[in-house]
């Protein structure tokens, strides 16, 4: 069972135009930048790219954007780029808004084998347009299909060579679910540590959900928004 | 006078109530933070992943893998825990969470809000806030009165894409604190030397004012 | 914000008859062993547990069957008790038994606001009787509704002030979810440490889901099936 | 000569794969774990929350909190992790575990399983059966070819409650190895020894026997 892999490139082998990819990561916390950056470099098109968010225009998957290689963006919030905008606007780029819990849900259930569930999110909004509503408990919910991809790409702070995962504080985010929908899965960690160095009440995501592993070169880890505090 | 933004935080931050966990959204609600009333402790949700979050860190102390749904840098406090995207929202769709303060472009008197979308011209998308509102039990909006072209922003009906229906039971503006009831908005409070006049003429929904309308104590 | 309370009689002061109790454990692994004590003592009758397991003839769960306190349970697996299945053949105890991996999704889907979703499990059984089926993805799915309860009682390793909770071991199993899933959810815990001393990172529950917490006095742990290799 | 519990254990080892997640049930399967081939590792996982089961513990070393499915006493092996049943049951419900070994009362050609419960005499519950077969893609079961009063388990139809339907695929019993496909058991293999003949005549359900049955090598 080796699911370790030597760089990024290896990691990535298979991933072609027109596949659909899971990326985690909350604003640019915890994504997956070298795998992204490679993504750039493979120029892979027609991409449908499942992600939070977007990335802002020069890093994550602002990247990808900015080379015309995403086709579908299904995300909860893409405020942080103009480009990202302009293509949406202009129809270039297709794009599927749904609300954040439901799409944090809809991953783990298509990780789960839970083809479909009920939320009250989006009830009477945009969202529930084509679906089916369903009051349980006198109130209104709408049905909400599983979502999957042929890769999911996530990146955690320790991983093991079993491709058990360990996040760090909030880079944890989307990473565990998606990490469960992929029919490959591929994490990027910042550190690779033989089997048996992680406590095993730890792991936030054990390793049968991870099929491919490997350490990234480099990790600038951008902030998006800078807020501190003086010192008095 | 009309409040400013930090006047809003500081009525809402009245509603607080001690062993509440709360969501505060990006903009005035994330202010609500700062003038939590003493004697009393609050913990602070953040649906990108942490319950218990403190104040923004020292410069030189920011961790890029510790943020807020504002994508702001943060830090917690002890007794903080962080978990995934899903089990952040199992708090907040399992109404774990009491109280859920966010920013709005509109609201109706039947309790709708609209905050993510302008047809044509503005998508954001909707973050986590249709979750929050079609879960909240307890939400209250923060906003300004008017927009920057002088129109009520406080409606008969949304006119804006919907981020929820039927779920708004109290709005805090620059002018005032009213309360959704029954299809009608009631005037409840105003802010110091605001005029009942003026947010009658600045409120387009319908307005229930009683005969007498005590201003906010800040 | 106080959740802690100063032993047993407190932590269950409210549990009154009739009421819906989520109690977890697997077996006897993991099992709120001091409120099961408590519970018999206060003598509460009619109750509805929610278990995966019903203890065995002198211990867990087994100990309110024998004093006739459960008017129902709700299982998936009861094959170590003899009390039991004698209460059910003979109708005085009436029992739901319902698949194992939808049990512990019923229970999450109650604490997370997911009034109901699909599942393969039970498709073509009793269990499926009177829910309905529906096709995803050219395979047969029923529809299960969420748990919920008026106490959830879990049991922790370490606990902390605030109600973050970790297990150990095997013996997380349905505590997490039915924390989830109580109004008032119950913990006791082997160790109760100030705020801040557990690792914001390793927590499993997060104390907002959990409502009062406790040192157990005593944990006996019992073991079902002792299994052990001899030392060559 | 007919196998015992540890020689079909040690044939539907010959079925594991390098690389697999395996689920191994009470009884018969738990054995599968001791005759893992040469050259390949699997991972074993147990719905009560842990993957890299390792073996029974050494006296003395028993830990309460750390057991598998059937409630024993078991160790780890490096790289394990532990997580709680919804998590479990996503790794079988969502596919994950590539192979689930079970006993079984009865099987019928169509694939229908059943192992829980005889009506008015025996209710043990599905524990995690039913989830595992209606999930897992491939299913083996291990049982006897026949009950106590020596009648037929491997049948046209079912007579039990079912555990689940249409999922069964393989079946290896002390006689022999079937297959199931088109509704009917196809011989395999017959155990080393075990006459085609004993076989037609101990399976009630339709099978299908080949010119040449080859016998199993263990």
């Amino acid at each position: 069972m080796n699911k370790v892999v030597n760089n990024v490139e290896e990691a990535l082998v298979g991933i072609e135009d027109g596949m659909t990819l899971m990326l985690g990561g909350f604003g640019l916390c915890g994504i997956p930048e070298n795998s992204i950056a490679q993504l750039v470099k493979l120029g892979v098109k027609d991409l449908t790219c499942i992600s939070n968010n977007a990335g802002v225009d020069d890093f994550g998957l602002g990247l990808l954007l900015h080379g015309h290689q995403i086709k579908k963006m299904i995300s909860s919030y893409v405020g942080e780029n103009a480009e990202f905008e302009r293509q949406m606007l202009s129809g270039e780029l297709i794009v599927d808004l749904i609300p954040q819990g439901s799409l944090a849900e809809r991953c783990r259930a298509g990780g789960a084998g839970i083809p479909a569930f009920f939320t009250p999110a989006g009830y009477g909004t945009e969202v529930a347009e084509g679906k089916e509503v369903r009051e349980f408990n006198g109130k209104p919910h709408i049905l909400e299909m599983a979502l999957s991809a042929d890769f999911a790409i996530v990146k955690a702070w320790k991983g093991d060579t079993e491709g058990n995962l360990i996040f760090k504080a909030t880079a944890r985010n989307f990473n565990p679910m998606m990490a469960m929908a992929g029919k490959i899965t591929i994490a990027e960690v910042e550190e690779l540590v033989p089997a048996g160095e992680l406590d095993p009440n730890d792991i936030h995501t054990p390793g049968i959900f991870v099929q491919r592993i490997f350490k990234g070169e480099k990790f600038e880890k951008r902030i998006e928004q800078r807020t501190v505090r003086i010192k008095n | 006078m009309a409040l400013d933004k930090t006047g809003i935080a500081k009525r809402i931050a009245q509603e607080l109530r001690d062993g509440w966990y709360v969501n505060l959204g990006i903009g005035i609600p994330t202010l609500v933070a700062n003038y939590i009333p003493e004697g009393i402790e609050v913990e602070f949700q953040s649906e990108n992943g942490v319950l218990g979050m403190g104040p923004f860190p020292f410069d030189g102390e920011e961790d890029a893998d510790l943020i807020n749904a504002g994508k702001q840098t943060i830090t917690v406090l002890k007794g903080a825990a962080f978990f995934d995207s899903a089990m952040s929202f199992s708090m907040i769709r399992g109404q774990h969470v009491q109280l859920t303060v966010l920013g709005a472009m509109e609201v109706s008197q039947n309790g709708d809000i609209a905050n993510w979308k302008i047809p044509g011209k503005m998508v954001k998308g909707m973050g986590g806030a249709m979750d929050l509102v079609a879960s909240a039990e307890n939400i209250i909006v923060a906003m300004m009165h008017s927009n920057r072209e002088g129109e009520s922003k406080i409606l008969k009906k949304c006119t804006l894409p919907l981020t929820g229906v039927g779920c708004v039971k109290k709005v805090v503006t620059e002018l005032a604190v009213l309360e959704i009831r029954d299809n009608k908005f009631y005037l409840i409070e105003r802010a110091p030397g605001v005029s009942v006049e003026e947010i009658i003429s600045k409120t387009e929904g319908d307005l229930v004012v009683p005969d007498f309308v005590p201003e906010m104590v800040l």
